[in-house]
């Protein structure tokens, strides 16, 4: 048994750990820009009473390439620390520790999934 | 109050004979100065000879007589009755996630295997000196609170990550390699980081601190483990020397 | 059948310390009713002698004079040539054992500390704050998990398997399984620790019912001088729980029922900080006389003058103890004390290399009597003897064993040990009379504690040897009500009582025999010492009619034997 | 090693039982929780506006705004705030225990941690009612 922990020292124990830390931090930042970005710029304060967001207005600021790496950034980071999170806890449990293998490959999976979906989903947003 | 019975519910669970563990309830009569491990000799002496539990020093520092008493994993020869009188029934339980053997008493094979894994001894620099090595008492410091662990597995089994994942190390485990890592003495740090850096080490730990609120010694294990964790990170960015002591 | 070469029983001090010896030269395996770590030793506060002369005080200090005081204290009971042994390898095992990182407490250059201790003429006393033995424990264990030396848990010697003047092995219960199971050897040691739970008011763990040293006992192996039993002056009213001398040290008193200091009457210089037998036998006296705390059989040790936060920074220990085990906190209330059974300086015969008159068969530690300690130890020479006689018996065990031609003899011997031990354990187990051995236990510690405690008469000490035969024959009627296999506590329990009943008479022969005051043992109808009739240790065989004792000779090599003052 | 019996890990007199869990364990659940709530959330809302951008344009988005602002979305929201907010404060508390800060004071760190949470949720679910009931709720 003690092979084994020796064995497995070189993964990426630290490293996950670390940029959990890191991104949680920088999706603090990215998280409040979004949110003001998404519903206190513009729109309520020039019309007043026009609380809900608008598809021109989203994609007019789109056009703007700084909101394109906000937005896409974010959903970088909420993926890093949501699926590095999740590994955590599989990797709280028996059952998966005896698949890391196939957590790690998973997880990377639907995180670059995730990422050309999202792509997908900012396209007509970014070419509109 | 000194006087008067507190019943106590212990759970019993005999593994070669029974399918599931049972309460069964006691009365002890409360003398003064009674603690737990009194009350569990009055009924083994002369309620139910079939109890059993571990007991050695019955002071507190040999670590035999650890259990969950009242929903808190105490030592039983610490935790004195009175504070329960009156409290209803007082359940009295082996240590959670273990192995029991019988009754209150666990197999705690499991733990020192963990204990075994983290190289639990110093390695000491070569060469040896004619007479002691020296250190400073303010090198002795770091290593003056995790040394008190008698090795109770509190920690350890009120650590419901290490009840999930077996292969964590644990509190206690994770606490013991700090202490030979922290030594002036010792020379294989680098060894030392390389089992608790690993997935089964400190990266286990998500400060619950269940640890720290059952140690029978106030000690902080989820310090020695934050420590470790700060370790392994300035391991990783700026290479050995960050082990340096 | 499981097979070593070499068996250590017992995982505390004595005996990891021999395993370890013996280990790389030979398979060893030790076997433990618990844990290493949870054996008795750990429960050692004060520290170990050695004379390493790290105290500023202590500069000129030598193994000659560590010697001296240990021959001084023993009341010329102890065997010198083991004396000088022991205290010219105090120092390396000491150094030793730190180098496995055994965290000694350090002085401001970082050398090992000392501290002033009882009896002796330096602070010779290595300690680890007040955890000495704790920590030495931890360390041994850690190296034996290092050195991979295979340890049978919770089993428990139940018999010693002798074949004609050879130790063929041992037969142990395993507590978890019940089951018997036999341990074949070329040689046992057996490092089983004290007896103290023979008596009511112990200092010793639960556990230290000296249970492999009766099992050996009742095979024959003869035990020495079991008379010379240590009672300490302050242990905690009720649980016995030891309360350091320290607290006297920093200026606590002992007062009675009348308020008065009583030491004043029996050592006016020293007062609270005579040496322990003294103390001892002045608290007794009060007690005796009808002065406890409210008629009770307890004084008090008052450290409320020494102020909240001295008691705090000098004593913190003691002070968690008497809140967490009377609810008396030391800053407001005295704390209740009373003497307590604390070591027994006899044990298995043994020579200075720990080997009994059985081949192959040695003992080391506490159940041990090289007699280093003759009939008074001094506080801290016991962590001593475990680790020096440990390792030298480990190393006569290896010896013994690589110099044997022939290996794996005595199959005979053990199959029929082991129906022996089989019948005895059914036996136990079928017995349902009406006796409760817990309640028999209780009357033979309070016999041994009240009759031949610290102060001896003849009158109460032949009362004594009758209830203790009582007991033994009330014995026959126990019943063990768990008849069932995993971890049963009432029939081991009920098995030990036996063997305690056995050294406790052999105890109380002893002390009868010797018609004198020497150390610790002292008579009220006997109160000199008589070097011309009783300079020679106590022999006590066990035979079939009863307890034989016989004498033999002191050891003296240069310290001629003189009134022993302080 | 197994779990030898479930009754024993979730039994009354168990570490797990809630009345027994003590500060640092709370937290944690509750961390463990949320976080696990934000993954899921994470994907719905990516799920609800691809619905929009991959429909017919710009329709079918202020559509979607508009389902939005219905009590239950607007109940969910609220919901939202508060894990983020937990989640976002704790998760500052155990970067400062990583930090080696506070580790000695972790109750106190939680308390206060809890105290921001606090003030953070209340500022934010009044920002959503502004912006959804601009005139007051009306
Ligand atoms: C409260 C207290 C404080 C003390 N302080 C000091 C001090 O400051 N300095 C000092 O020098 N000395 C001190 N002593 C004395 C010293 O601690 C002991 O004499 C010494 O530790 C004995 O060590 P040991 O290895 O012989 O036995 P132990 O440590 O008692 O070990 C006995 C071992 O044998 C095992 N065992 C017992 N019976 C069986 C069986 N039947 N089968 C299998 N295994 C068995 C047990 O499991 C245990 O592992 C103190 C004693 C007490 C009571
Ligand atoms: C807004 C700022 C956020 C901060 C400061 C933050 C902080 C943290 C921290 C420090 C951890 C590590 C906890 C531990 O190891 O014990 C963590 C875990 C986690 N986070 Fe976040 N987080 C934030 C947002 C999010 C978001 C948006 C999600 C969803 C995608 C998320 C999902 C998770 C998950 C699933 C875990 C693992 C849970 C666990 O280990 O118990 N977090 N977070
Ligand atoms: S750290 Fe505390 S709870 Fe854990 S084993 Fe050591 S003494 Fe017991
Ligand atoms: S209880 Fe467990 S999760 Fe960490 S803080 Fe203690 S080891
Ligand atoms: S019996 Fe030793 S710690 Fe309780």
């Amino acid at each position: 048994m003690s092979e084994q922990i020796v064995a497995t020292s070189k993964v990426a124990g630290t490293w996950a750990w670390f940029l959990q830390r890191l991104s949680a931090i920088l999706l603090v930042i990215f998280l409040g820009i979004h949110l003001y970005a998404a519903h206190f710029m513009g729109v309520s304060a020039e019309t007043g009473d026009e609380p809900l967001l608008s598809y021109e207005e989203v994609s007019l600021r789109l056009d703007q390439v700084l909101y394109i790496v906000v937005d896409y950034g974010m959903l970088s980071m909420v993926l890093l620390h949501g699926l590095n999170g999740l590994r955590t806890v599989m990797l709280d449990f028996d059952m998966f520790v005896r698949r890391r293998k196939l957590v790690d490959v998973g997880l990377w999976v639907v995180g670059i999934a995730t990422m050309i979906w999202g792509i997908v989903i900012l396209w007509p947003f970014i070419t509109g | 109050m000194t006087e008067g019975e507190i019943p106590i519910k212990v759970q019993r669970f005999d593994p070669t004979a029974d399918k599931l563990p049972y309460w069964q309830t006691f009365n002890v009569k409360l003398k003064p100065g009674m603690t737990v491990l009194d009350a569990l000799f009055e009924v083994l002496n002369h309620q139910d000879g079939t109890l059993g539990f571990r007991f050695c020093c019955r002071a507190g520092v040999c670590g035999s007589c650890a259990m969950v008493i009242g929903g808190k994993t105490r030592l039983a020869c610490e935790t004195q009755m009175s504070q329960f009188m009156g409290k209803g029934d007082l359940m009295i339980s082996p240590l959670p996630h273990q192995k029991v053997v019988k009754d209150l008493a666990v197999d705690y094979t499991h733990f020192f295997d963990r204990i075994k894994k983290v190289k639990p001894y110093l390695v000491g620099k070569e060469p040896y000196p004619e007479k002691e090595f020296i250190q400073l008492p303010k090198e002795r410091t770091p290593i003056n609170e995790p040394i008190d662990c008698i090795l109770c597995g509190s920690c350890t089994s009120a650590c419901t990550m290490a009840w999930t994942n077996s292969d964590y190390l644990g509190p206690a485990a994770l606490m013991k390699s700090y202490r030979f890592l922290v030594d002036t003495r010792d020379s294989i740090p680098e060894q030392r980081m390389d089992i608790v850096e690993s997935e089964s080490g400190v990266w286990r730990c998500h400060t619950q601190f269940n640890c720290v609120e059952v140690c029978p010694k106030k000690l902080n294990p989820t310090e020695a483990i934050q420590r470790m964790k700060i370790k392994a990170v300035k391991r990783k960015l700026f290479g050995k020397r960050a082990l340096k002591k | 059948m499981h097979y070593h070469k070499i068996l250590v029983i017992g995982g505390g001090l004595a005996g990891l310390r021999a395993a370890i010896e013996c280990a790389p030269k030979a398979d060893t395996a030790i076997i433990s009713q618990v844990h290493p770590v949870r054996s008795h030793s750990g429960a050692a506060q004060g520290g170990v002698n050695a004379p390493l002369a790290n105290n500023p005080e202590a500069k000129d200090d030598t193994w000659e004079k560590h010697a001296f005081d240990t021959i001084k204290g023993s009341d010329y009971l102890a065997d010198q040539d083991s004396v000088e042994y022991m205290t010219k390898e105090a120092g390396p095992c000491i150094y030793e054992i730190e180098h496995w990182g055994c965290p000694f407490s350090r002085t401001d250059e970082g050398k090992i500390a000392q501290r002033p201790f009882g009896g002796a003429g330096y602070p010779r006393t290595c300690f680890a704050a007040d955890k000495t033995g704790m920590f030495m424990l931890h360390t041994l264990w850690e190296v034996s998990v290092k050195m991979n030396i295979p340890l049978y848990e919770d089993r428990v010697m139940v018999d010693l398997v002798l074949d004609g003047d050879t130790c063929r092995g041992v037969i142990c219960l395993n507590l978890r399984t019940g089951e018997l199971e036999p341990f074949m050897a070329e040689a046992v040691i057996i490092a089983s620790g004290g007896s103290g739970q023979i008596y009511g008011r112990s200092t010793n763990a639960l556990i230290s019912t000296g249970s492999a040293q009766s099992t050996c006992f009742r095979r024959g192996v003869p035990l020495k001088d079991m008379e010379f039993v240590q009672f300490h002056p302050t242990s905690l009213f009720g649980t016995n729980i030891l309360m350091t001398e320290g607290a006297r040290g920093e200026g606590g008193y002992l007062v009675n029922s009348l308020g008065e200091r009583f030491m004043s009457k029996y050592a006016s210089k020293a007062m609270e900080l005579a040496p322990r037998d003294i103390v001892s036998r002045s608290i007794q006296t009060e007690i005796n006389e009808g002065r406890g705390i409210d008629g009770k059989d307890f004084v008090h040790l008052d450290l409320r003058h020494l102020g909240r936060e001295k008691i705090l920074e000098r004593l913190p220990g003691i002070r968690d103890l008497a809140i967490n085990f009377v609810d008396v906190d030391p800053i407001e209330k005295p704390v209740p004390i009373q003497p307590g059974q604390h070591y027994s300086m006899g044990g298995i015969d043994t020579d200075v290399h720990g080997a009994t008159k059985f081949k192959g068969l040695y003992a080391a530690g506490e159940c041990g009597c090289v007699s280093v300690h003759g009939a008074n130890r001094l506080g801290g020479n016991s962590l001593l003897d475990t680790v020096v006689f440990g390792k030298m018996s480990g190393r006569a065990a290896a010896e013994h064993v690589l110099g044997k031609a022939k290996l794996k003899e005595g199959e005979g011997a053990m199959n029929k040990c082991l129906r022996e031990a089989k019948a005895k354990i059914d036996s136990l187990l079928a017995r349902s009379g009406t006796e409760n051995h817990a309640d028999i236990r209780a009357e033979m510690k309070e016999t041994m504690i009240k009759k031949v405690g610290i102060y001896r008469d003849k009158a109460p000490m032949e009362e004594a040897l009758q209830k203790i035969r009582e007991l033994k024959e009330r014995y026959q009627r126990i019943t063990v009500q768990n008849k069932g296999k995993s971890y049963n506590v009432d029939l081991f329990r009920a098995f030990e009582l036996e063997g305690m009943l056995d050294v406790a008479e052999a105890i109380v022969v002893g002390a009868l025999n010797r018609e004198e005051s020497r150390g610790a043992h002292s008579r009220l109808d006997f109160k000199e010492r008589d070097d011309a009739k009783f300079l020679r240790h106590t022999i006590a065989t066990y035979t079939a009619k009863g307890i034989e004792i016989s004498y033999s000779p002191v050891k003296i090599t240069k310290y001629k034997p003189e009134a022993r003052r302080y | 090693m197994k779990v030898s019996s479930f009754k024993w890990l979730f039994g009354r007199n168990s570490e797990f039982w809630p009345t027994n869990m003590k500060t640092g364990m709370w937290a944690w659940v509750g961390h463990r929780l949320t976080g696990l709530v934000l993954v899921a959330y994470v994907f719905l809302h990516l799920a609800f506006i691809s619905t929009a951008s991959i429909g017919e344009g710009g329709s079918s988005f202020d559509a979607l705004m508009e389902t939005t602002s219905k009590p239950l979305f607007v109940a969910m929201d609220f919901l939202l705030v508060i894990v983020v907010i937990y989640h976002a404060m704790n998760g500052f508390r155990v970067v400062l225990f990583d930090l080696g800060v506070g580790i000695r004071r972790q109750k106190l760190v939680f308390l206060a941690a809890m105290a921001v949470s606090a003030v953070l949720i209340v500022g934010g679910l009044l920002a959503i009612w502004h912006l959804v009931f601009p005139n007051g709720g009306a």
